[in-house]
């Protein structure tokens, strides 16, 4: 289900105060999407967030990747079988660090993918939330609340309650 | 390789545009085109090449020769098999001669230097000869035909007829000279017990090298007779210093300088007063006492010499006791060069008493000793004319230049030996505008119309004419193909033999030992002139002959057999003196004899008595042409012309010279290379065994291929480490888990095996490499930085262990390791796994193959081959306009950035296996003959598949002697090494502190064998 | 920066995949006199050995020697007494003004100047690829097979790629002979005769047959390259 | 310890006691970016033109041929091999602190991987230009990778060499991925402070549009914990198959089983030394005082002298081995490297690698930047002799005496020895000038959040169970931090 295009941006200079608005808007019954210019297990905790998926894209990417280092050495000695060394055509001691190697450029790569595809990056068409404000980047927390513009002054309220330096209405 | 493919296109349009496209030298803008014959010459099929029978005149052997064309040029020549002096083979002189044939700084034409102008102008043929005509003719007009003089070379057959003939027709005089050619071509010593060596250099340039060379290999050689006993002749060197051929000695015997007769005297007399003998001649009693008992146990022993390098006043002296030993009483005719004439020659162009001079002869400017000063009476002569095909410093002081044809570009016969009438043919069209000396003076006859008995148009009519008595019709055409008229009818038909071609009465093998005359022989010392207080030894160069072949790029680059110098030249002195003198390896030393002095670089090593010096002839020339320039030094400037009392054959030996250290010390970039080492540093790559050890194992029988039945532990597969059972021996291959796609069980597994009793380390196998592979010279630079492209390099390591100095002791030089190295072919081969682009793999048949096209230059196969036999382009390197010509259609040329190696001449194995397969059958064994196994004069390589047990290879490889280079890397070589066979117990045979092959038998003492090596020095 | 190693990669593809794409034969140049292969080995019935008399014996399949044209174009031009100056146009009197008629002139001249025709070449290996011409005839294989239908052209062209590819794939069994070749080349084959020839002496030969069974020829690079 | 009982409302973070705030990271990152100075342009130029010297070296050798380099047979690996080696070497640092730190949660990481990240980057980006210089035809260098063409062939995957390539690429792709990533929402902080116009929109374009939501950071750190842990075992197998190129060998002195430890620990000592060479210039420069504390320097100091012993320990067994297994060719050969033609160049390395770094046992020592700097430079000296003394000795004296023969580097070689520093340093350069050089999110992971109510959460207590407000990093326990 995807989120209301409408809501109140609440900035917050403190932790604790955006951890506490987050809360109090939850409770209330919002969903909220949370601004920090770096990542606070308080504010994980405050939103109750599952497990991030990213870490299925990893493990199919690697185990693809050895699979696909495998078959390109075994299948390209046999195609045209050329005895060096008086080594077994298929020398698996060799293979396998072709098998590693690739096992490690396609886990990477899909884990990448992974965060694109999961974290909507790079954004491209209209953003989760209206509003942003660039201090976000800074120190400043910022708390979205996606509500209908009938209940901005409920929202607005919890959010200088809770100690929001300013709040930023979405009135478009 | 955008060279190669141009050089292909360009073989096409010359060969079938016929040569005289080739001439205009065709520019690769035509590479594009395909130019078709005007009339197809019915012999020549384009693209298989043609061959035809001739013979070899880089030296007076006269060895026949097969000469390969492609599209009607010379690319290789190879010896005439059954012919009665190459017997098949070459020497790396014989391989050079195509060079010497393509060589860019040849004449082009015909030219004169007017006075004063200096500069030569070209003439056509017709105006020269006319030219010459009308001053011949002006001299016999004023009566003073006598003031013409032509010095020839050692003509034989009809050359020396038509010289003769029209000098005697002119009123001209006529000189011989001809340097090094007065030894007998026609010993015979291959079942001799005993052979002692008086100086005479016989598997270098005395008399007939390749034909000696292959007497010795069956005379010295370990070997089992009919009987399956193990026989092995000796050899004792007799000299002041050791050359190649004494290297193969099994005894040195280095008398004081000018006392060597006596030592021939000695056995002559019958033993005599050894002590006496011992000192007077400063040779160790025990050496010497060696000597007289190996006489005493010799059933048939042969003596030779004197060589140029003992040949003094008293040569003739020498010559005598010789005789004496060889049984035959008189003194041998005397003959050859006399150079008392010559001088008297010199004397009267110096008193201008000389009107006209025609050269023919081997540079005398560069080759008579300085002594005679021939340069400057040359100069007092107004009209002077050069034969020569190459500017040299003769052609230099001339003003007539008219170049006679290569020995491959023209028609003319030789008599190496009595009984051997040669033919000499054109292989292709002249390369030049040269025209051959026969035909010259036939046309100057002609213009002055003098009579010559026999006369003709050509000198190919007057060589058929004077042939009729011996070969006409079908029997010519016969000879032709042949290369001459040999053994049975023809010996009685031919005339009898030069004067001075044989000095020495040859014993023939089935005669039996005639009587020795009794008595003790005379014989007086050679008196050494000149204030310095060493002896000066000069001696014949192996790779330049008298200097006449060194310009040849190839035997410029192949090291020296002996010092392994490459493009320079030095001057050898003993360690002790070298101390004495404060004088290291490579440092510059001044050596001055009464006659003149030159600078030259020390080699330092014990193969040269302490008390004298030696140098070796060929370099040093001035203006002979690219290559040669301002290389080394002329030794025969230090020489003053003297000559053997009796019958006047120039001395080489007898001058004293003084030496003086210049303070020009050796470094990177100036001085001298020694390419390799001198000891083998441990490692087991060259091995000896004793004669008792081997005749006893052998006696024991049995023998395997070396690597068989043995079990080694290595990583298999996925399983850990597993004994892997016998893929230990070139026959099995492919081994367990190769089997895929063309690697089937049962498929040819080629390899070699290299006996080391027979190697001389003459190196014709590596000039031969080079001709068969298209490699190119590298130039002197190149070659200090290592990088010399050789595939096959005879490796030269005296027999101690690992120190460089023990390489200085005397008795390092007793037992001298020749080691010829080159790719092994391994089945497990370190080099292959490691190309990241398979340019290094094993073929089915069991090569170890170099695909250039596909080579990105990692240089790691190089890096991890063991034997470092893997040589680099690290250029693309330039074959100089015409030496292209040369280059082997069937080989491509590489690029820059491309590895290479030894092939084993696959691409012979590839035009051998098409050419079974058309007449549906296998490869016979031994039909494939690699360039090196084709040249070799002792027949030391075996060619041939190891997966048929029946085949010679595999016969050879299970001796007792067969051992694998550095065997315990497991590499699995496919080529196996015979043991050199010494006669006393190798100083370090098996490598005592390692297990030996066959349960080191070759380490039990050995009783009643001289032990020389055990014996000190002087 | 990803993404430039994925696009860098995709390109190296595409151009790898470029290099497999199918051989264009083209125009075939002009030579300097206009000899329709379609005339003599069409029309006239002559034996492409007739000319290229080495394709049987030598790596060279031979260019013809301007003696054997005018052998046909000249009266007389094999007799030893025959004087190339003189030489003239055998047939035809009639249609002087042909085309063909002036080309066969040109042929004439350089025969009276004892020249060589510089024929364009058209079918060029490079030096490192060895290709005996005899080996592949004596096998049983028709010139058309590489060369295309010359007999047909007036102008010949290139018609193989005689890429490496190429020559892999008829050794390995993959292009299609035709029937009477086919038969023949597993007799004659070399490669087939010596694998029978070893599995007839009791080897195991699998790794041929199992890899590629209907091999022709060897693959091993060393018998092209060397 | 627990620092915040003594002042409770002003928090310190351990690591950066004087940064207070958020924003001052930001501002200081800032100040890395901002117009350079004179030395800036000539140290650029001065990159730049040794980069002009290596290229015209090169086309030497691709016109006129290898032969312009002073190798030789049997030296057929020089110069270019040794550099290569030295600077896949230089890059395992820097993945070290990005990578293997961060799965061990060790604080110090942060203000510094990020540098050490870029010089990863680079280095490897500079290595990868040496097999392809030193091979023969580099022209035909695409024949090692694995691309479909109609000759049906294919790269020999059972050489060392298409390792190498597997690796090194690997390496490189990797690598640069996860340094973008890193990356990512510092260069959103940038573009929301960028002021120039086209700063702003590169910014923007790079930053893919990140807010710093919380959907993005979910996934963000997950996805950046796999990677570090997908880095960490590349990492360690990069310079082992590099050591497999020579171990895999039969060279006497290559082929040894304690070679890819041996290279791996070899590679971060030289690693650690080249990052601490560039972050002592910098600390200097823009005075970084604040971000890189005497601990960054105390434990890059451990690192160094732990990996100085392994190796030490290394050369020590290596010669061990080679007396005690009695192998005549492995004898010869390390005789030959410290009393051959290059002895200087073997007591050098085991002078600057195994004994010199101990000196930072001491306090003092490693406390005094120009010490340490100069420590640093030595080892990055005395490790690429290592791997020169590896090389050539060894294929200089191997089993064939007949091809003893030593090898003299040419101004050719030289020349691509000094380029490839500069091209180095030129995009380190680029990346201070252009990139946050500091990881602004990351450092204030490690600083302690702005607080209202430091002692507690009295709005929360009903909420039930208090989150517990420390002065802490998110992440850390105590223990760590004191450490």
């Amino acid at each position: 289900m995807s989120k209301l295009r409408t809501g109140v941006l609440g900035v917050f200079a403190y932790l604790d105060t955006a951890t506490d608005a987050i809360r109090r808007l939850k409770h209330a019954g919002y969903e909220v999407t949370v601004y920090s210019p770096t990542p606070r297990h308080e504010l994980e905790e405050a939103l109750e967030v599952p497990e991030s998926p990213v870490r299925i894209f990893t493990l199919v990417g690697a185990f693809t990747g050895t699979a696909a280092g495998t078959a390109l050495a075994t299948w390209t000695s046999i195609d045209w079988p050329l005895l060096v060394g008086g080594k077994e055509v298929v020398a698996l001691p060799a293979f396998s660090v072709i098998m590693f190697e690739v096992t490690i450029l396609l886990g990477a790569l899909s884990t990448v993918a992974g965060l694109f595809i999961l974290g909507r990056l790079p954004h491209i068409g209209p953003p989760e939330a209206p509003l942003y404000h660039p201090s976000f980047t800074a120190g400043n927390f910022g708390v979205f609340a996606h509500a209908p513009r009938d209940r901005y002054d409920q929202v607005q309220a919890i959010m200088t309650e809770a100690g929001s330096e300013e709040v930023l209405l979405d009135h478009r | 390789m955008a060279d190669g493919m141009k050089r292909r296109d360009f073989l096409k349009v010359v060969g079938a545009g016929g040569v005289g496209v080739a001439a205009a030298g065709c520019s690769t803008g035509q590479a594009d085109k395909l130019i078709p014959y005007v009339i197809q010459p019915e012999e020549i099929v384009p693209g298989v090449p043609t061959w035809y029978a001739t013979t070899c005149r880089e030296c007076p052997a006269g060895c026949g020769l097969m000469v390969e064309t492609h599209e009607g040029r010379a690319t290789k020549v190879e010896g005439t098999p059954d012919h009665p002096v190459s017997h098949g083979h070459t020497c790396a002189r014989g391989q050079a001669s195509v060079q010497g044939l393509y060589h860019p700084d040849r004449h082009r034409g015909p030219s004169v230097v007017e006075e004063g102008v200096g500069v030569p102008r070209n003439l056509s043929w017709s105006g020269v000869e006319t030219d010459l005509a009308r001053r011949i003719q002006g001299f016999r007009q004023a009566g003073r035909a006598g003031e013409i003089v032509f010095i020839t070379g050692g003509y034989t057959g009809t050359m020396d007829r038509l010289a003769r003939d029209f000098t005697a027709a002119v009123g001209a005089r006529r000189v011989e000279y001809a340097p090094l050619e007065d030894a007998p071509r026609d010993l015979d010593f291959a079942d001799a017990d005993l052979l002692i060596s008086f100086g005479a250099d016989f598997l270098e340039t005395w008399g007939s090298p390749v034909d000696y060379a292959h007497q010795f290999a069956r005379m010295h050689a370990y070997r089992r007779d009919a009987g399956g006993a193990a026989r092995r002749g000796r050899f004792v060197w007799v000299g002041p210093h050791r050359p190649l051929t004494g290297l193969s000695a099994d005894l040195w015997i280095a008398p004081r300088p000018g006392t060597e007769g006596r030592i021939a005297a000695l056995l002559a007399g019958g033993g005599g007063d050894a002590a006496a003998v011992a000192q007077a001649t400063g040779v160790p009693p025990q050496k010497l006492q060696t000597l007289v008992e190996w006489y005493g146990q010799s059933a048939r022993r042969v003596a030779l010499g004197p060589g140029a390098a003992l040949s003094g006043t008293n040569a003739t002296a020498v010559r005598q006791a010789v005789a004496r030993i060889n049984g035959a009483g008189a003194a041998p005719a005397a003959g050859g060069t006399d150079l008392r004439a010559l001088r008297q020659v010199i004397e009267e162009m110096r008193a201008g008493r000389v009107g006209m001079v025609f050269i023919d002869a081997p540079d005398p400017a560069h080759t008579l000793p300085g002594g005679m000063r021939f340069v400057e009476a040359l100069k007092r002569v107004p009209v002077r004319v050069s034969f020569s095909p190459f500017p040299d410093e003769t052609s230099r002081h001339c003003n007539y230049l008219l170049p006679d044809h290569h020995f491959l570009e023209k028609w003319d016969d030789y008599e190496p030996r009595p009984g051997v009438s040669a033919l000499v043919q054109p292989v292709m069209r002249p390369v030049f505008n040269t025209r051959q000396v026969g035909d010259v003076l036939l046309a100057l006859a002609r213009q002055l119309g003098v009579a010559l008995p026999g006369a003709a148009d050509s000198y190919y009519d007057y060589l058929r004419a004077g042939w009729a008595g011996r070969a006409s019709g079908t029997a010519w055409r016969e000879a032709v193909k042949r290369g001459g008229v040999w053994g049975g009818a023809a010996v009685a038909a031919a005339p009898p033999p030069v004067q001075g071609d044989t000095t020495t009465a040859a014993t023939t093998p089935a005669a039996p030992q005639p009587p020795r005359p009794a008595g003790p022989v005379a014989y007086q010392d050679l008196s050494f002139a000149g204030e310095g207080e060493f002896h000066l030894v000069v001696y014949p160069s192996y790779r330049f002959f008298d200097g006449r072949t060194a310009n040849r790029p190839w035997l410029l680059e192949l090291p020296d057999p002996v010092t392994k110098v490459p493009w320079d030249a030095w001057v050898e002195i003993h360690p002790e003196a070298a101390r004495r003198l404060e004088v290291e390896q490579g440092d510059e030393l001044e050596v001055t004899s009464r006659h003149g002095s030159l600078r030259l670089r020390a080699y330092v090593w014990p193969g040269v008595r302490p008390d004298t010096v030696a140098i070796q002839m060929g370099l040093g020339h001035e203006g002979f042409g690219q290559w040669t320039e301002g290389r080394g030094a002329n030794p025969m400037r230090l020489l003053g012309g003297d000559s053997d009392a009796a019958t006047g054959a120039p001395a080489y030996f007898g001058e004293k010279v003084a030496l003086r250290r210049t303070g020009e010390t050796n470094t990177r970039w100036t001085g001298i290379f020694e390419q390799g080492v001198r000891v083998q540093h441990d490692r087991r790559l060259a091995q000896a065994v004793s004669l008792a050890a081997i005749t006893r194992a052998d006696a024991a029988g049995g023998g395997r291929i070396p690597g068989q039945d043995q079990e080694i532990e290595q990583l298999h597969g996925g399983g850990g480490f597993a004994p892997v059972p016998t893929h230990t021996d070139p026959t099995a291959f492919p081994a367990e888990g190769g089997k895929f796609g063309e690697y089937i069980d049962g498929e040819v597994r080629w390899g070699m095996a290299v006996d080391l009793a027979r190697c001389i380390g003459c190196a014709a196998c590596t000039v031969a490499c080079y001709a068969e592979n298209n490699i190119p010279v590298v130039g002197p630079s190149e070659v200090k930085r290592g990088r010399d492209l050789s595939w096959l390099r005879i490796e030269r390591y005296f027999g101690v262990t690992r120190e460089e100095d023990e390489a200085l002791r005397e008795e390092a030089t007793d037992d001298v390791r020749f080691l010829p190295m080159l790719c092994q072919h391994c089945s497990n081969a370190p080099c292959e796994p490691v190309c990241p682009v398979y340019a290094a793999y094993h073929t089915p048949d069991g090569l170890n193959a170099q695909v250039y096209n596909r080579c990105v230059g990692t240089r790691y196969c190089a890096n991890n081959c063991p034997w470092k036999v893997r040589v680099f382009n690290w250029f693309t390197y330039k074959f100089a306009e015409p030496l292209n010509w040369q280059l082997n259609p069937d080989v491509t040329v590489r690029e820059k950035g491309v590895m290479e190696k030894c092939t084993f001449c696959v691409q012979r194995i590839h035009e051998r296996e098409r050419g079974a397969a058309q007449e549906g059958r296998l490869l016979r064994d031994g039909e494939v003959v690699p360039a090196c196994v084709q040249a070799c004069p002792t027949e030391g390589f075996v060619f041939g598949n190891f997966s048929d047990p029946a085949s010679a290879l595999s016969r050879v490889a299970a001796s007792h002697r067969g051992y694998r280079t550095l065997d315990e890397i497991n590499a699995q070589p496919a080529i196996v090494y015979l043991k050199k066979v010494t006669l006393h117990e190798p100083a370090n045979g098996g490598h005592g502190e390692r297990p030996a092959p066959f349960g080191g038998d070759e380490h039990t003492p050995q009783g009643g064998v001289a032990q020389p090596a055990q014996q000190g020095g002087h | 920066m990803t993404r430039v190693h994925t696009i860098a990669g995709m390109a190296l593809l595409a151009l790898a995949a470029a290099s497999c794409n199918q051989y264009d034969p083209g125009e075939g140049p002009d030579q300097p006199i206009a000899f329709y292969h379609s005339v003599h080995a069409g029309t006239n019935q002559i034996q492409c050995m007739y000319c290229h008399y080495t394709a049987d014996r030598s790596v060279d399949a031979g260019i013809p020697s301007v003696s054997t044209c005018v052998g046909c174009h000249v009266p007389g031009s094999g007799a030893p007494s025959h004087v190339p100056a003189q030489a003239v146009l055998a047939f035809p009197t009639a249609q002087r003004d042909s085309v063909w008629h002036a080309e066969a002139q040109k042929l004439v001249d350089f025969w009276k100047r004892g020249e060589p025709i510089p024929w364009v070449r058209i079918h060029k290996l490079p030096e490192h690829a060895k290709f005996p011409h005899f080996v592949h005839v004596n096998v049983g294989l028709q010139c058309q097979t590489c060369h295309g239908p010359v007999q047909e052209m007036e102008k010949v062209n290139q018609q193989a790629s005689l890429r490496m590819g190429w020559c892999i794939e008829c050794h390995r069994g993959g292009t299609r002979l035709s029937a009477q070749e086919d038969s023949l080349v597993k007799q004659r084959s070399s490669f087939i005769r010596r694998v029978q020839a070893l599995r007839a002496a009791g080897n195991d030969v699998r790794g041929v047959t199992a890899t590629r069974p209907n091999q022709r020829a060897s693959t091993d690079c060393f018998v092209c390259h060397y | 310890m627990a620092t915040e009982t003594e002042t409770p409302t002003v928090v310190r973070s351990t690591f950066h006691p004087e940064v207070e705030r958020y924003e001052e990271v930001n501002r200081d990152a800032d100040r890395l970016l901002t117009k350079p100075g004179r030395g800036y342009t000539a140290l650029l130029a001065l990159t730049v033109s040794l980069v002009g010297l290596m290229v015209i070296a090169e086309l030497h050798n691709i016109v006129f041929g290898l032969g312009m380099s002073g190798l030789t047979n049997p030296v057929g690996w020089g110069v270019y091999i040794t550099t290569f080696v030295f600077w896949v070497g230089i890059g395992h640092a820097g993945t070290l602190i990005s990578a293997i730190l961060y799965l061990f949660r060790a604080p110090w990481r942060q203000s510094i991987y990020r540098f050490a990240e870029a010089m990863t980057v680079f280095a490897v980006l500079t290595a990868a230009l040496f097999p392809i210089i030193h091979i023969g035809r580099p022209w035909f260098f695409y024949w090692l990778l694995p691309l479909p063409s109609q000759r049906g062939l294919w790269p020999n995957f059972r050489s060392p060499l298409l390792w190498d390539v597997f690796a090194v690429t690997t390496y490189l792709t990797v690598s640069s991925v996860f340094f973008y990533i890193g990356l990512i929402p510092d260069i959103a902080a940038a573009r929301d402070s960028a002021t120039h116009p086209m700063r702003k929109k590169v910014y923007t374009i790079l930053a893919l549009g990140w807010k710093g939501t919380d959907r993005e950071w979910r996934h963000f750190t997950r996805a950046y914990l796999y990677l570090a842990a997908l880095a960490t075992p590349l990492v360690l197998s990069v310079h082992s198959v590099v050591s497999w190129d020579f171990a895999v060998s039969i060279v006497p002195g290559w082929h040894t089983t304690i070679f890819a430890p041996y290279f791996v620990a070899g590679a971060i000592l030289s690693g650690v030394a080249m990052v601490v060479t560039i972050m002592v210039p910098v600390h200097r420069i823009f005075n970084l005082g604040k971000y890189f504390t005497p601990v960054h320097y105390d434990r890059l100091a451990n690192l160094l002298i732990l990996t100085s012993c392994i190796v030490g320990y290394a050369y020590g067994m290596e010669y061990f081995m080679a007396w005690y297994s009695g192998e005549l060719y492995e004898r010869d050969v390390f005789w030959d490297r410290v009393t051959g033609e290059y002895w200087w160049a073997g007591w050098s390395m085991i002078t600057f690698n195994a004994i010199i770094p101990q000196f930072l046992w001491i306090k003092r020592v490693r406390r005094n930047l120009n010490a340490f700097f100069l420590i640093s430079v030595i080892v990055n000296i005395g490790m690429w002799w290592e791997r020169f003394v590896i090389i050539v000795p060894s294929l200089a004296h191997s089993y064939e005496p007949w091809k003893f023969l030593n090898y003299h580097l040419t101004w050719v070689e030289a020349s691509v020895l000094l380029g490839s520093f500069g091209w180095f340093f030129m995009w380190f350069l680029l990346f201070l000038r252009y990139l946050p050089g500091l990881s602004i999110a990351e450092i204030k992971e490690v600083l302690p959040p702005p607080l209202k109510h430091p002692e507690g959460h009295p709005a929360t207590v009903e909420e039930g169970s208090p989150t517990p407000v420390a002065t802490l990093p998110s992440g850390y326990t105590e223990r760590e931090v004191v450490v």
